[in-house]
């Protein structure tokens, strides 16, 4: 079984996972899509209850971790191995800021008494309503993914620590970082869709 | 398998094309203060497709990926619209 | 068997390739570990089929117990709350741990690899990973049953707002579901990426096996429509802990939405359940008629043109839903055009028999039993696709034997032909025929009486799920629980048969039918690296003349 | 032309043509299976493919398919295009019965009157899960879903009895769930509209 990894083959199996998981919040999205078309301006009002600057600085933090991420690899593919070490664990940070942004900015929605099930959601009409718990249980899933993402980076920062992610064999990195970009490309979409609706 | 070559990407492009989603980000930003009327959801979509084509192209690699990966990226999106698209068979005609 | 001795010779295969049974892989592994940590895919297979047996006949009792409560006209064996719990076990087994992974997780993890020259598939490991959500899932749905309020009774559709507010155990089952959808993904991902990347180089795309065709899209389906049901079940039990109101309509949520996106995955997953089966026929029909299938190329676009097209039509499970006319118009256009390649299939099976040379056997018979209950399911459909006479027999017992047809008569069957085509090459040992053909010809006997009363039944307006029932429909359902005691019995032959195997020990050969695919290349069973040498891939995969002369060389010698 | 008739129609066209095509399959295939047995016919003639036959069981099939489709639509069609004069009931599902409301606002449970020779149109709602309202006799079916209206209609032409079922499951009571339809001559039924319950 002395066979060279197929890398390809790997990355094709892996992109097969995005693919599901792309289809996962797919489903979520045919659900914003037709409620969108129900209550286009109870969206608009809930849309301006969320945090346009948190959303915004969200957005950078994972685009920059995005990068981080994809130099890694070139880090990897160069031997720099400290400077691998360092770009992952820049983005790790930036994955634990964006949790800690969401953190207060749930935190914030909770204060104001907007939260799934709550009194404010059911005196605030059915449109309004919708569009929280669209947007707690997308949210919530890609924190979820971020926190996932987080986990695969950790292992790929291990093994780059010591010396198991090397520039002939990095499948480990490539996967998670591939894994760090959906999560980036998700939020790409989540971020207009309910932050910038008017 | 051996035509398998690495491509590698210099950390100036990644960062030009970092500085491209962040002007994209500003602009989706700043165009959501304007009233667009029904125009402000494909305008938004439009700038964050724009944004997702930069991160699959380069940061995910999709550019230099085999035919595989990229026939079957495209079917997934297109079966996420006809998802989308179908229900408004339905939803929109109710 | 005596009529069937056209077996290539053992001593093709030397003798110190032991079969996989007695080399373990990974290396080194011991007693029950040499199972439970392999990396094998024969031995995943097996331990599949040891798993879908368990679950099949168990689902299989529970069936016949529904039908016998059903005999005759109130409470008999059973009360309402127990009935409605056993038939949402009942599809649950059915659709998550039997219909969906059978073929492909079996035939397909033991074949497959062969079929293209591989040693393996591409991901091993997540192979054993695969197996162990199946166990956790059944083993949650097992728990489900015993904690909480009991198993869910919602019929395994979970349809809102009743799963949401029903007492019984929903989160529970939904998870088993879930994960059970997990596992079918990570197959379809891991047989994909097999085909793509592991092929032998000799192989081009129109020198793959049609069972492996089938197969590879089938996984695509897989990959595609899973997530959506894994979303949809996440939701409901969402629902159920926060409350959250996306389907409910006092609170905006639109519950039309829900059978949406529920059949966005579940009716894509029909396809999933019945291309292997497809796959099966295919392969079964050109060994026993030593003659080319008829339109290899026909059956591949139809098998792709099954999986695209079946992706487009999830909303005819929904006309009398209250969803928009022009959603029905669309729809129900859609779905006849999907009935087309089903139909090139079957032609083309018929077809292939044409000027053949063909050997009856279990499988063969089994496999003309599928063509003939797949093709009154197929018809059936078109009935329920034509937008007003579905809604007279929607959701009534034309309904409920309309699809026990073709996923009974269709991949329930092509499961039974499978076995008996595929298990001497899985364990080098050949089952009694005679037996086999009784149980074979009891089980076709007992379904067609078991299910044709239901067409009836349906036809004359009793709903599907009733506990109980107006007498007008007495004679139909006591004709339908007779049907189904002996549909069991056949079945249950069947298996009983196989398993004598076991006991008589007789050994077959590497190629007891004379097959060309490369599964019938290799020693039964086959040894744990599936080839030697690189294999020699035929130009066109059903080339017989090979076949055709080592069997006239024979008939020389005797 | 009447809504049953097209529907029933449909049936005998679509069951029809699938009957035909069913025996044919069958008849073929046997006669095959007897005729090429191996015993009589050991040395099989290598037939691969031939497009023409193909293109034709492609084509020929999907002009059926399509024939179907349309009957099956007209017919449907038939089921939801309600005449105007239709005389309008409220019907209510719930678990585990039907409410039906009459224009007067007279409410009764699990009895459906009607006057003979009119066409009634039945406005459908439920007050808690899923319910489906099926008139096996007349052919109809709706789901009645929480928070939406849905119609069916039919012409109550034959004075009589006919049974009202649930066809989505909706609980333990599901089976129970069943109504009655009853046809009577319009003076009765304004005479049974007017007392009291």
């Amino acid at each position: 079984m002395e066979k060279a990894i197929d890398k390809t083959g790997v990355r094709i199996g892996m992109w097969i996972f995005l693919y599901s998981e792309i289809i996962l919040f797919g489903g979520l999205f045919v659900l914003y899509a037709v409620y969108f078309h129900n209550f286009p301006e109870d969206f608009a009002t809930g849309g301006k209850e969320l945090n346009r600057i948190i959303g915004t600085i969200n957005t950078l933090v994972l685009l920059i971790s995005s990068f981080t991420v994809a130099a890694s690899i070139t880090a990897v593919q160069r031997q720099k191995t400290g400077q691998a070490i360092a770009l992952i664990l820049f983005s790790l940070g930036c994955g634990l800021l964006f949790l800690v942004n969401k953190y207060f900015e749930w935190g914030a929605k909770f204060a104001h008494g907007l939260y799934p099930n709550s009194d404010r959601l059911y005196e605030e009409g059915p449109g309004f309503n919708i569009f929280f718990g669209l947007y707690y249980t997308i949210t919530g899933l890609h924190g979820l993914h971020v926190i996932i993402g987080m986990i695969l980076l950790s292992i790929s920062l291990v093994l780059v620590i010591r010396g198991r992610v090397t520039a002939q064999r990095f499948a480990m990195l490539e996967n998670s970082g591939l894994y760090w970009h959906l999560v980036d490309l998700i939020w790409i979409y989540v971020f207009p869709l309910f932050y910038l609706v008017l | 398998m051996e035509e398998e070559q690495e491509h590698q990407l210099s950390y100036r492009f990644l960062a030009l094309i970092l500085g491209g989603l962040v002007v994209l980000t500003a602009v989706t930003v700043g165009v959501s203060y304007v009233d667009w009327g029904f125009l402000n959801v494909p305008i938004s979509l439009f700038v964050a497709s724009c944004k997702a084509t930069l991160v699959l192209l380069f940061f995910m690699h999709i550019k230099y990926e085999g035919l595989a990966i990229k026939v079957s990226f495209i079917s997934t999106v297109i079966f996420l619209a006809i998802m989308i698209s179908f229900t408004f068979w339905d939803v929109a005609f109710r | 068997m005596s009529t069937v001795t056209e077996h290539r010779d053992s001593q093709h295969f030397p003798a110190e390739h032991a079969s996989f049974f007695a080399t373990t892989s990974p290396p080194g592994q011991k007693g029950i570990w040499a199972w439970l940590l392999t990396h094998d895919h024969k031995r995943l297979a097996l331990m599949y089929l040891w798993a879908v047996f368990f679950w099949l006949t168990l689902a299989l009792l529970l069936g016949l117990a529904l039908r016998v409560e059903l005999m005759a006209i109130g409470e008999t064996i059973m009360p309402a709350d127990v009935y409605n719990a056993v038939f949402t076990l009942h599809g649950v087994i059915m659709i998550f741990l039997f219909v969906i992974p059978a073929i492909p997780a079996i035939f397909g993890n033991f074949m497959l690899p062969i079929q293209i020259g591989a040693d393996d598939v591409f991901f091993p490991r997540l192979n054993l990973l695969s197996w162990y959500l199946y166990m956790l899932g059944g083993a949650v749905a097992i728990v489900s049953l015993f904690t909480g309020d009991g198993f869910a009774d919602t019929g395994w559709t979970f349809y809102v707002p009743f799963s949401v507010t029903t007492e019984t155990n929903v989160s529970l089952t939904v998870s088993a579901a879930f994960i059970l959808g997990m596992s079918s993904l990570l197959t379809g991902l891991n047989f994909v990426t097999t085909v793509h990347r592991m092929r032998v180089k000799d192989m081009g795309w129109l020198q793959i096996p049609l069972f492996t065709w089938s197969l590879y899209a089938t996984a695509w389906v897989q990959i595609l429509a899973t997530p959506v049901v894994s979303i949809t079940l996440v939701l409901v039990v969402l629902e159920r802990f926060l409350n959250i109101g996306l389907f409910d309509p006092d609170r905006g949520g639109d519950p039309l939405l829900y059978q949406h996106l529920f059949w966005m995955y579940s009716h894509p997953a029909v396809y999933i359940m019945i291309l292997p089966g497809m796959g099966v026929i295919s392969e079964i029909i050109p060994v026993f008629s030593r003659k080319a299938i008829f339109g290899y190329k026909g059956i591949v676009v139809s098998s792709l043109a099954i999986a695209i097209a079946g992706s487009l039509v999830w909303a005819h499970h929904m006309y009398t839903s209250g969803m928009s006319d022009v959603s029905v118009f669309v729809f129900s256009l859609l779905t006849f055009l999907v009935a087309i390649p089903s139909a090139i299939k079957v032609f083309s099976w018929v077809s292939t028999m044409y000027k053949g040379s063909i050997l009856m056997t279990p499988p063969l018979l089994l496999a003309l039993v599928f063509i003939y209950l797949f093709t009154v399911g197929g018809l059936t459909g078109l009935v329920i696709g034509a937008a007003g006479t579905n809604i007279h027999v929607h959701d009534t017992h034309f309904i409920v034997a309309h699809f026990h047809f073709t996923m009974f008569g269709g991949t329930g069957f092509a499961f039974f032909a499978a076995l008996h085509f595929w298990w001497p090459k899985m364990f080098g040992l050949m089952y009694n025929f005679k037996r086999a053909y009784l149980g074979a010809i009891l089980a076709t006997v007992g379904f067609i009486f078991h299910y044709v009363p239901m067409f009836i039944l349906g036809m004359q307006g009793m709903p599907r799920r009733y506990f109980d029932y107006l007498p007008q429909f007495e004679t139909g359902n006591f004709l339908a629980g007779f049907g189904g005691i002996l549909l069991v019995a056949g079945i249950l032959l069947m298996f009983v048969n196989l398993w004598l195997s076991f006991v008589s020990r007789e050994r077959a050969e590497g190629d007891p039918w004379g097959g060309t695919t490369l599964e019938w290349a290799v020693p039964s069973p086959p040894p744990v690296h599936n080839f030697i040498d690189v294999p020699r891939i035929l130009d066109y995969p059903y080339d017989f003349s090979e076949v055709l002369r080592r069997a006239a060389e024979r008939e020389k010698g005797n | 032309m009447d809504p049953v008739r097209g529907v029933d129609l449909a049936f005998w066209y679509i069951l029809g043509i699938s009957i035909i095509l069913l025996i044919g399959i069958t008849v073929v295939m046997i006669v095959f299976v007897i005729k090429y047995r191996r015993s009589k016919h050991p040395v099989p003639v290598d037939i691969r493919d031939n497009l023409n036959l193909e293109v034709v069981w492609t084509v020929l099939p999907t002009l059926i398919a399509l024939t179907m489709f349309w009957v099956g639509w007209q017919s449907y069609l038939g089921l939801r295009n309600v005449p105007e004069d239709a005389l309008e009931i409220d019907v209510a599902g719930q678990m585990f019965s039907w409410i039906f409301v009459y224009p007067n606002d007279k409410e009764t449970e699990n009895q459906l009157v009607v006057p003979l020779g009119r066409a009634v149109k039945l406005n459908i709602s439920s007050w808690d899960v899923l319910h489906s309202f099926y008139i096996p006799s007349y052919r109809i079916k709706v789901d009645a879903v929480r928070g939406m209206d849905t119609y069916a209609w039919f012409r109550a032409d034959k004075a009589g009895e006919y049974d009202i079922l649930c066809t989505e499951f909706c609980g333990l009571g599901h089976s129970q769930m069943v109504a009655k339809l009853r046809i009577v001559p319009e003076e009765q039924y304004l005479a049974w509209l007017e007392e009291d319950e």
